[in-house]
């Protein structure tokens, strides 16, 4: 082969490989302009001050309201449910991995932790559908058979080893040289954890937290199953509630014509979910690059 | 050795992947499959045909989907559909763009399904309920207003009522709304919506203060958990509980209704496709029964085998579609009407 | 001091319980599938065909549509990913383009998978009219794929040594040589332990299947890319719609199969992972 | 009087050159690694058929003057060169220079032996299979001279298929050398190849230079000052990234006309 031939086929290995990195550039762009098209459509018949702002879900009914702050208030309320079973927990469970745990305990109680992580979520819907909720209501009356409070607990079961596995990686980033100089000074374990490792790693922590919180947001299949389909504006973890996510499921499912804007709203609901949680990523990502010895 | 055989994967894919873009759309599958889609009312009973079917000839391939009734009806008539199922007559809107797309179709009633508004069991108090009852309780003005037993009548017990129905995108929504409150989709939404009659069963099943509403076939199947409400069509009518003979004789209205198929003209052309079809309207009424719905009686089963070995097409209903008041004997013109 | 010791023992006793608690609800989750499911698992129910009863319905097509999918989906986002990864890793600069394209691969990973839904919806279903076609759930679940791919490819191959494409380099083979010969083989076992992960992350994905538009009743098995098919999550989601226990005992049993595909390709994973840190200390 | 460069003068330190066509010619070399700089105006012939000792303390620059001769600076991302290298009198930086064809001239062998996890057959074979050398027997035919130059054939003849890493330490950064010698470059970088060597196998390689002059312009970076004494016809030493003396190895180590370089190589200092 001449030198010529070879840096022609060179560059044109070179442009393909960039060409496949660009096609995930074309994914998003993609998902934006699904998106944005489709909800172009549905604004142009609901006006985003009626959906940012209107506290009545009801687009398949007689008189339709396209205020979505329900399946807002709905899924924030599942996500805070996870949030609060996942974050402490993670947490607690990072420290006691990182400071306390022997190497046996490691080697067994991480990758046993992935596994929770790798379980599909339609197994968890399962799970709280037909044994978490059940138990519950056997302690707490009144509860209802579908609630945002048993899915929030199981996705918290969910999301806690991206919580805990990534404020671990915080912890350990932290230099061995501030635990040593607070080991030195006489201090516990637990006071140099809290005084001097968790705020050297609390950049990195918060990155996880948030990090949860998108994926406590986005996720679909457990509250599809096990929340109900009832758009409502409550803080009450008791009753059935309707995430975003589970409300793309609902249509997806079901009867709606595909020039209406009931079907569109999937769209705008979508775009909003998009939105959201690219902003969460972006905070996290942002926060992590915080972290001290973060790579790049 | 080889320079390289990642990249030529590589190209491979994305030049694919633009060639299908380019061309539009999928060749045709190597084998031919009978298309269903549409109501979920009807799907357990297109699935037990299916099922039936698969068994006698198990290379026939039957794929079904849950779009909904107006979902079947889309695709029925943008074409790429075999049969559309549906809980309810086609709407003239939707006839009429299935003219113009020039699909002709063969509607085909296959049985009778009953909605049931059905109660906790050891609700006491409820004897039956009226038409007019109904509409206070579900019509949209009730939201967030119609909250307790004794508002609904008084003498009822002042304790909260926890009202279950079909979600919103359901063909027994439609159905349930449009006889009940006078206008389709006119209904509160203060209520737990489901698409999956089972939740509903599940929630008024758990709740003592609960009323709910589904098709009769999930109140069948779990009668001993929930209890049936009689309905009065009218205030000095009898109170009528759902069973099948009262939802065959016509005397359980409004809220009992028949459940179609519509199979597309051109597509009989196709023999598994008539082969299923026939087979469909020849033994839907031996797992009808089964499955909670009610048969046809003879007389109309007989005619409407008759239908479709014609090929006849278009809709027994025109502009009156979402009134039950004619018997399908009647419209079949087996009954002076 | 005393106190504080107290206290640290009593973060220590809380740890381990918060760990066990959390590990516990896991053996919780899986005694119950299959405490539910197991009796249910039978060659009849495998080989079987979908039924409105019960006890003779059977997981076949929905089987077979995985693995069809995983198969298809891999084959899709295997060679774009893994070819986007060498270009940020190995012909990657420091520059704008490249720089857009990281922040962008970190982002799409953390898209909710039913966003890749409507995706698809939007792209493979409705614009290029591709149905339900096994074609139209593989390519949406590639897209899903595609940042897992490019994310562990990259990881692969920054494990690979520098000294390895120096000595390759310093030998006049092109970059395009170097990559192929000397760095992808390097990269293999570390590469395809990823890849597992993220085929075992799609076998599990249900909601962009719901969304695109997932079939209820598929009784057969799919005999082409162009074939209508159903997917182990679905029929599960199907199943677990339905009235009546029988149903359930049948969604646990679907469970207990998808848990036990997840288990197969994970082991495959591990034992790739060891061979090659074997083959490294030798 | 010789040709004025054209560009900067060399720096008062560079050493003239004796002779007319250097084999390879740095001319006012500079090198920095983003905002670090690493080599600083460095002027300097190498002549063909020699050995150059490139010696002087850690982070002078030695290597990464060693590594500026095929371009390997180019694949660690932010480097910056100024100045020029000329290989037989052309430009290496010239638009259009060819860096494969350059780094098949200028073969490279690396402070830390870095075989291939392959065969050693496969070692030393891949430099030719890249080039496009099919025929079998004529890659058999080059595997054996060059593990024979290497002096490492004896050796590892009946075990040309076990994997290279099998091999002991020297045994395994002679294949290097082999598998550099493979695609019959004309000259040879050397990184401190004997660095991570024990003395006996650190001989051999010596050894070996000696015999490869014959055939290569050989470039060595050291740190041992008694090895560039052995091995090297002229040695340049480098510090702080800066050329300091360059001459013939016996002048630079007995006779050094600075004193930063007698402090060096006496020990006082590095």
């Amino acid at each position: 082969m001449t030198a010529r031939t070879r840096r022609v086929v060179e560059g044109l290995i070179e442009r393909t490989l960039w060409a496949c990195a660009a096609v995930s550039v074309l994914v998003t762009v993609g998902i934006v302009l699904v998106l944005v098209w489709e909800a172009a459509a549905f604004f142009g018949e609901v006006s985003p001050a009626a959906f940012l702002g209107g506290r009545t879900w009801t687009p398949l009914f007689y008189d339709p309201q396209f205020g979505v702050l329900p399946l807002v208030t709905g899924t924030l309320l599942v996500a805070v449910i996870a949030m609060l079973v996942a974050v402490p927990a993670g947490l607690l469970i990072a420290v006691y991995l990182s400071e306390y745990a022997s190497t046996p305990v490691r080697r067994f109680g991480k990758p046993a932790l992935e596994v929770l992580a790798g379980i599909p979520t339609v197994v968890y819907g399962y799970f709280a559908l037909l044994f978490v909720t059940p138990w519950l209501r056997t302690v707490i009356p009144g509860l209802a058979g579908l609630n945002a409070l048993g899915p929030g607990l199981v996705l918290g079961l969910m999301i806690l080893p991206l919580v805990s596995s990534l404020c671990e990686d915080a912890l350990s980033a932290v230099p061995r040289g501030l635990r040593e100089g607070a080991f030195a000074l006489g201090a516990t374990r637990l006071q140099a954890a809290v005084g001097v490792v968790l705020p050297a790693a609390m950049s990195g922590v918060s990155a996880a937290v948030i990090l949860a919180m998108s994926r406590a947001v986005g996720e679909t299949m457990i509250v599809a199953i096990a929340a109900g389909q009832q758009p409502r504006l409550t803080a009450n973890p008791l009753v059935p509630i309707e995430t975003m996510t589970a409300f793309i499921v609902q249509v997806s499912l079901g009867d709606v014509p595909r020039d209406t804007t009931a079907y569109r709203a999937i769209f705008a609901v979508g775009l909003l979910l998009f939105t959201g949680t690219l902003g969460l990523n972006l905070a996290s990502d942002w926060l992590r690059r915080r972290m001290p010895g973060a790579v790049r | 050795m080889r320079r390289s055989r990642l990249l030529p994967a590589c190209g491979l894919v994305v030049v694919s992947t633009l060639a299908l873009a380019a061309c539009g759309g999928p060749p045709a599958p190597v084998r031919a499959v009978v298309t269903i889609d549409g109501s979920s009312t009807v799907y357990p009973l297109t699935e037990a045909m299916a099922e039936e079917y698969h068994r006698a000839v198990p290379d026939t391939r039957v794929t079904i989907g849950v779009a909904g009734t107006g979902g079947g009806f889309r695709r029925l008539c943008r074409g790429n559909l075999d049969v559309a199922t549906a809980s309810r007559p086609i709407a003239p809107a939707e006839a009429a763009a299935c003219r113009t797309a020039g699909v002709a179709f063969v509607e085909l009633p296959v049985a009778y399904d009953g909605i049931t508004v059905a109660v906790h069991p050891s609700n006491t108090w409820v004897d039956a309920l009226g038409v007019e009852e109904l509409r206070r309780l579900w019509r949209h003005e009730a939201q967030g207003r119609l909250l307790r037993w004794s508002q609904l009548r008084p003498g009822f017990p002042d304790r909260e009522i926890h009202l279950f129905g079909a979600g919103a995108d359901s063909g027994t929504f439609d159905y349930f709304t449009g006889v009940i409150t006078g206008a389709p989709r006119d209904s509160r939404g203060d209520y737990t919506a489901s698409e999956d009659d089972n939740t509903l069963v599940q929630g008024v099943a758990g709740d003592p203060g609960a009323l709910g509403y589904f098709g009769f076939a999930y109140f069948e199947a779990n009668q001993e958990y929930l209890r049936a409400v009689p309905i009065r069509l009218r205030e000095d009518g009898p109170a009528v509980l759902p069973t099948r003979d009262t939802i065959r004789s016509g005397e359980y209205q409004p809220l009992a209704r028949p459940v179609f198929v519509y199979v597309n003209a051109r597509s009989l052309d196709r023999p598994d496709v008539r082969a299923f079809v026939e087979y469909y309207a020849t033994h839907v009424g031996d797992v009808a029964n089964d499955l909670g719905y009610v048969p046809l009686d003879d007389r109309v089963h007989a005619a409407i085998r008759a239908r479709l070995a014609a090929r006849q097409t278009g809709s027994l209903y025109g502009v009156e579609a979402a009134a039950p008041a004619r018997t399908l004997a009647a419209r079949l013109g087996l009954d002076p009407p | 001091m005393i106190g504080a010791r107290r206290l640290d023992g009593l973060v220590h006793g809380l740890g381990a319980s918060v760990l066990v608690l959390a590990l516990s609800a896991l053996g919780l989750l899986l005694w119950d599938v299959v405490h539910d499911g197991v009796g249910r698992v039978s060659w009849a129910f495998l080989t079987g065909y979908p039924s409105r009863r019960a006890a003779t319905a059977g997981i076949l097509p929905a089987l077979a549509g995985s693995v069809w999918l995983v198969v298809m989906a891999t084959a899709m986002a295997l060679p774009v990913g893994v070819g986007g990864a060498v270009a940020l890793e190995e012909y990657g600069s420091r520059g704008r383009w490249a720089r857009l394209i990281e922040i962008n691969i970190a982002n799409l990973a953390g898209v909710p998978s039913i966003i890749y839904g409507l995706l698809g919806l939007g792209l493979f279903v409705r614009a290029l009219r591709l149905e339900h076609s096994l074609v139209a759930g593989a390519a949406t679940l590639a897209l899903l794929m595609l940042p897992l791919v490019i994310i562990t490819t990259r990881e692969a191959l920054r494990s690979v040594p520098v000294s390895l494409r120096e000595a390759s380099l310093a030998l006049g083979a092109t970059k395009w040589q170097t990559t192929w010969h000397q760095v992808l083989p390097d990269a293999l076992p570390r590469l395809l332990t990823g890849l597992i992960l993220a085929v075992s992350r799609i076998v599990g994905e249900t909601a962009p299947l719901i969304v695109i538009g997932a079939l209820a009743y598929v009784p057969f098995v799919p005999d082409g890319p162009w074939s209508s098919f159903t997917a182990l999550p679905i029929q599960i989601f199907a199943w677990l719609a339905r009235p009546g226990t029988g149903f359930r005992e049948n969604a646990a049993a679907g469970i207990l199969v998808l848990l036990v595909v997840l288990l197969i390709t994970n082991s495959v994973a591990i034992w790739l992972r060891d061979r090659s840190s074997r083959r490294r200390d030798a | 009087m010789g040709p004025q460069h054209p560009g900067r003068p060399g720096g008062p330190h560079a050493a003239e050159s004796a002779e007319v066509g250097p084999k390879i010619a740095l001319r006012a070399l500079s090198v920095s690694y983003g905002d670090r700089r690493a080599l600083t105006t460095v002027t300097l012939p190498m002549q063909a058929h020699r050995v150059t000792a490139l010696i002087g303390p850690s982070g002078c620059g030695k290597s990464t003057l060693l590594r500026a001769i095929n371009r390997m600076n180019d694949i660690i991302p932010g480097t910056r060169v100024e100045g020029d290298i000329l290989l037989d009198g052309e430009s290496i930086h010239a638009a259009g220079t060819d860096v494969v064809a350059l780094r098949r001239r200028v073969g490279m062998v690396f402070q830390k032996s870095n075989p291939f996890p392959k065969s050693v057959f496969e070692n030393v074979a891949y430099g030719l299979r890249i080039t496009g050398v099919r025929d079998r027997r004529d890659i058999e035919e080059r595997v054996e001279e060059s593990l024979r130059a290497a002096a490492l054939w004896e050796e590892v003849r009946d075990r040309l298929h076990a994997p290279a890493l099998t091999l002991a330490g020297g045994q395994q950064q002679r294949l290097c050398i082999a598998r550099a010698l493979a695609v019959q470059p004309e000259v040879l970088l050397m990184d401190e190849p004997a660095s991570a060597l024990d003395p006996m196998a650190t001989q051999r390689i010596e050894e070996l230079i000696h015999g490869l002059k014959r055939t290569y312009t050989i470039v060595i970076v050291t740190h041992n000052m008694q090895q560039a004494a052995r091995v090297s016809d002229t040695t340049a030493f480098l510090w702080m990234g800066q050329l300091v003396e360059y001459g013939r190895t016996e002048d630079v180590f007995t006779a050094p006309r600075e004193r930063l370089t007698e402090d060096y190589v006496t020990g006082r200092f590095g």
